[in-house]
């Protein structure tokens, strides 16, 4: 994927920028301010001691940082949420690792109730941050692969942020652990290993509520986060000897949603394809469509076009996952269509 | 001081209240009672907004309980313990400024009656609706104290209803596995909302399955402001020391409806009539007068409780309501 | 409101029809269906005995069917929905009642995790309906105010049903208890005692998935469901006088969605409304706003508006909570603005 | 039998397996481990797809809980509980195909690995992954036999870990409660993925807190499948007779890793050494060879595994992959 997935375009390389994998970035991140900030910590089943999470992010940590800070927790996502908001209540910025996405489910009203509800009503400040390994297309299964974004972007009080790059995925998870509000970022499994990219050193933040062009165009855009941004740009190379010009935006964050960004966008090319993994149907693809038929309605040119995950739970054997999910070949298929229009 | 720990009697050290202690927890108690009987009274009269909750019988919980508490402990009190967050120092204008949503109002107008009343100046964590949220709250304050080697302790409530919810084990789990200075009161008033005990758990003993979690947990007479003070100093005082959680039945009775609307046909009368005789604000100012303490302070305390109570009252309905454009605000820190 | 709600245009009125209140035709609902099928049992906080449930609206039904199918829980709506789970697969119809749609959140996983995937996976069908007593504007702050539809609508395998009428109160609970999947129905706390209508006695049912025209018309569609139905017809009586003729479109399914209903509506029109109370961003307005902007595009002549909650916690004051909500003034400016555009 | 109720041995009344049903364990249990040791050994070949969860170790919980049910009762197993489902008819090849992701399988491609091993027609509940999801569900189902007034039976497992969630406390209130015809079987393998006991709880005794809710909870030796039969068989004779629900506790050790990819380098390597002595499929043969049951006879049962497994495996590898134009299907009933 050329240029570094558009992160030289945006952030000044430091001399100490290395080559890291997604992954890395993340750990990287918690343990710079792990390093920073004695007020956070981590805690979540698994991630501490030796072992370093189901998916290794926390690895080390413990080791560096010891056991009062990387709190290996029972099987209990309610009440260790609920426990990193009363922790956080009183000044501290617990880092929660949901082992897998799929389990924020259990953990939901200690998060939409009490945690995006709290400073609204003047409880105080939950400053805590959620890691929440997400994502299909690697035959995980209905239990393993989902993207629930769109719950938590529904609700008022939460901010929700997407990596796409190893730069942001440092970057936003460092900027996540400073905000003072409650973050959930959405981290994308399926680029754990695959992808690599130049990574600040040090304690860098990229901004949240900023989303970032991945490739500029002129005919369609094709708005994206997460993993879908890589299919997005794979879509967008396989058009563009047709002569076919893609601008590719990344959203980064999706609460609050870089609503200038998306029009800015939106009014450029005057066709808008919008394309995650997680279900279509009141995605965050139909709130991104919805803003744009309402505020750059003169500027449209096409329809709006949304691609998302069926309508199913994520079912597991490989032609059906692959039927479910969007994929670059749909996504080539929808920029025909509209690039036609 | 006489506790039952376990399903057994069992005699304890006693953490006594002195002269100094019997009177200011009997301040609480008065002033408590007389804001709850004006409320309740304000909202008979078509004077509130929206509904509430009464803590009538409920007295000696939330005042012997908060009174346990040091000035820089954390406590969660829930939506009947209107007595712990007078004695932390919330004004009563501003709760009856949040109960008529003024702009004043400990939420500002946000949250509504004796939900969101918080003030982490005074230690407060406010109540969150859903039950039983408070607890791995107040046990994750108690987790920051322990993380920060700090010598403070987090205490929080729950009521029977609350006890059923999956949320009290999770949390007494990792109290226990976490050591955490954290005391939680169970204020079992015998009902949630409508469903007597009977219908809510086949052994009514809630204290009696904690210890198998490894926590000390007693069950005390709700309506005895002095055991729930001595049983909850106690684990306050086990809890700073590095002694772990514990947990405190106190066993009491709710003697209005649910929240303000409910009529609670379906209490057996005779249940309220024998509970009324055990009144925890009369039987405590009887006892009082009997040691020795002259009818007339006490007398002067409910003087003056009437007095705040009304002044309270009185500025919170002439305070000004929220600005509507303001809806937007606070959302973020 | 004129003409009962539209049902008089839909539905053949039987000589037994009645006068009544929306909550009075759910208990009826419940008192038919119960009696039609011995399957039929309702379960939930203070639903059973005399009480009857917060609302009374499952009273009597315990005097005249027993404690046996009427059935007290105690406070733990995670594992009571998922017990209705298990006694739906195993052939009963449990109605769970959950005490204010705001505890919906406390019984997530049992919802989203097990029953809308149950089908699916093989595991078998899960024919339950939860009542969820939901929305505002009557002073009950932040935690019994809530409209938490959009989740459910987001999650593949559940049907979302939110009656506007007596007349659909009653047939679609019927339609919901007799569907073999999980549906969930949103019954409007203000409307409740607020409106009355003619109702159909004995076993009436209102099909799912089908929306209905309250107030036909030819200048702008609003889109509506549940309380935001009547505050639509005040709105739309209100700019009559001025000549402007809106259509009210009653979506009362909300998964799945009339699709047809929906793009006919705004196709004749070109000016589409979508009116909901529950939090804007990424709600169920967003759906139906993306689903006209990309399948009936050609035939839109402005902007399409949605109006919902704001981006906060429901407020409790009376101030802030109409600055929160939807109301008929702020629906009427949206007409007459979309009317001249 | 001796079992241990509520932290101190008691004897109760045996029901022992009789000649018969030990030879039927003894079949089950071998075929279980062939099953796993086969699918252990696809994995590591790449043959396998997704992940895969082994149960070595627990083949006497699964097998020795399942065989005490009725044909009529519901199981609702968790995954490490193969032994169940095969004991209960599902058909080796459907369970291949379902790892697989092949239309043939139980899920028809739908779910993954051990999850979703539903079916309905034998009375099993399939797993769903939300720890301790089973425990409401088959709980709902037993209360569904209560209702209806049939004399049977629901079952279900959790391990430690799932034992420390919410659902666990809440389900087992209301199975009390509500006296309903159901078994829990508390896999303690003393592992949740990476995290030992001693992370999970302060006292490890998860039966002795359970009679407290007032439900019947013994703790029994995991690896001997006579021990579990008897414990499961008491229970499910309880609960049949109106008696109420039961737990049991079974106390094993999770012999490979938490998944298929996981190399459980934090288990300590003494603990393994220790309870390999005790692995339920050859200490079980060991005891029937003792007790008279000729060599030869086992020897038949392990080869006849192995034939089936094989087949299987066969049958199932060449089993066709859904239809990617299926996707949508199956949804809504
Ligand atoms: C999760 C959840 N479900 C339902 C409710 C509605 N509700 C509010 S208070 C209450 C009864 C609470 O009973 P208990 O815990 O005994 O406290 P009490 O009111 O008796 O003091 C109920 C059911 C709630 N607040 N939270
Ligand atoms: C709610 C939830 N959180 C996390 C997980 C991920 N997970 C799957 S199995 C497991 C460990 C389970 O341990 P235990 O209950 O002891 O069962 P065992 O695997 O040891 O048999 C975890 C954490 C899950 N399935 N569900
Ligand atoms: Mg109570
Ligand atoms: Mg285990």
């Amino acid at each position: 994927m050329s240029d570094n997935f558009g992160f030289a375009n945006t952030v000044d390389r430091a001399s100490d920028d290395r080559t890291l994998t997604y992954l890395e970035a993340i750990t990287e991140a918690l343990f710079v301010e792990m390093d920073r900030d004695e007020n956070v910590l981590v805690m979540g089943e698994d991630v501490g001691g030796e072992f370093g999470g189901a998916f290794k992010a926390t690895k080390g940590l413990a080791a560096k940082f010891g056991d009062r800070r990387v709190i290996n927790t029972p099987i209990a996502e309610l009440s260790f949420t609920g426990m990193a908001n009363g922790m956080a209540l009183m000044g501290l910025r617990p880092v929660v690792e949901m082992q897998f996405a799929d389990f924020i489910s259990s953990a939901f009203d200690s998060i939409v109730q009490f945690a995006a509800t709290s400073h609204y009503r003047g409880i105080g400040k939950v400053p805590w941050v959620i890691r929440a390994p997400s994502d299909g297309g690697i035959r995980s299964g209905p239990f393993h692969s989902q993207n629930p974004e769109a719950w938590f972007v529904h609700t008022p009080g939460l901010k929700v942020v997407a990596p796409s790059t190893p730069a942001d995925a440092k970057g936003l998870l460092a900027a996540a652990i400073r905000d003072d509000n409650p973050v959930i970022y959405f981290e994308a499994k399926p680029l754990y290993r695959s992808i690599k990219g130049l990574v600040p050193g040090g304690g860098y933040v990229s901004e949240i509520g900023k989303a970032a062009i991945r490739r500029p165009g002129s005919d369609v855009t094709v708005i994206a986060y997460g993993t879908q941004v890589h299919t997005t740009l794979e879509a967008a190379h396989l058009v563009a000897d047709d002569g076919i010009d893609v601008e590719v935006l990344d959203l980064r964050t999706l609460k609050p949603l870089d609503t200038s960004a998306i029009l800015e966008t939106a009014t450029k090319t005057g066709k808008v394809i919008i394309v995650h993994a997680a279900n279509r149907m009141v995605g965050v693809g139909a709130e991104v469509a919805a803003l744009i038929a309402e505020e750059a309605f003169e500027s449209l040119d096409a329809p709006i076009v949304r691609i998302g995950g069926l309508d199913t739970p994520v079912p597991f054997s490989p032609p059906l996952e692959d039927a479910y999910r969007p994929t670059a070949a749909k996504i080539e298929a929808a920029i025909r269509k509209l690039a036609d229009y | 001081m006489a506790v039952v720990a376990n399903g057994a009697t069992v005699r304890v050290d006693s953490i006594s209240m002195n002269e100094t202690t019997r009177r200011t927890a009997y301040r609480w108690m008065t002033l408590t009672r007389t804001f709850d009987e004006t409320m309740v009274a304000m909202w008979k009269q078509g004077r509130g907004i929206g509904g509430t909750f009464s803590e009538r019988g409920h007295e000696a919980v939330s005042v012997g309980a908060g009174l346990a508490l040091g000035p820089d402990d954390v406590v969660a009190p829930m939506h009947r313990d209107l007595g712990t967050y007078l004695l932390r120092g919330m004004a009563p204008e501003r709760i009856f400024g949040n109960l008529l949503g003024r702009e004043m109002g400990v939420s500002a107008g946000r949250d509504s009656n004796l939900h969101g009343l918080g003030d982490l100046d005074l230690n407060i964590i406010g109540f969150i609706s859903h039950i039983p949220q408070a607890i791995p709250t107040a046990l994750g304050a108690a987790m920051a104290f322990r993380y920060r080697d700090e010598s403070r302790v987090a205490m929080t409530f729950v009521g029977d209803g609350g006890s059923c919810s999956g949320a009290f084990h999770e949390s007494l789990n990792m109290a226990a596995l976490y050591n955490a200075p954290f005391v939680l009161i169970i204020e079992n008033n015998q009902y949630a909302y409508s469903t007597p005990l009977s219908q809510q758990m086949k052994v009514a003993d809630i204290a009696g399955r904690l210890p198998g979690y490894g926590l000390s947990a007693v069950t005390v007479d709700g309506n005895d402001v002095e055991a729930v003070y001595d049983a909850a100093a106690k684990a306050v005082e086990r809890a700073r020391s590095g002694g772990g959680p514990s947990v405190i039945e106190a066993r009491t009775m709710r003697m209005l409806g649910h929240a303000i609307h409910d009529g609670a046909e379906y209490v057996p009368e005779a249940l309220l009539t024998e509970w009324q005789k055990r009144d925890p604000v009369l039987t405590f100012r009887a006892r009082l007068i009997e040691s020795g303490v002259p009818e007339a302070d006490l007398a002067a305390l409910d003087e003056q409780a009437a007095v705040e109570i009304a002044e309270a009252v009185r500025v919170a309905e002439a305070a000004p309501m929220p600005d509507p454009a303001s809806v937007g605000q606070r959302v973020y820190a």
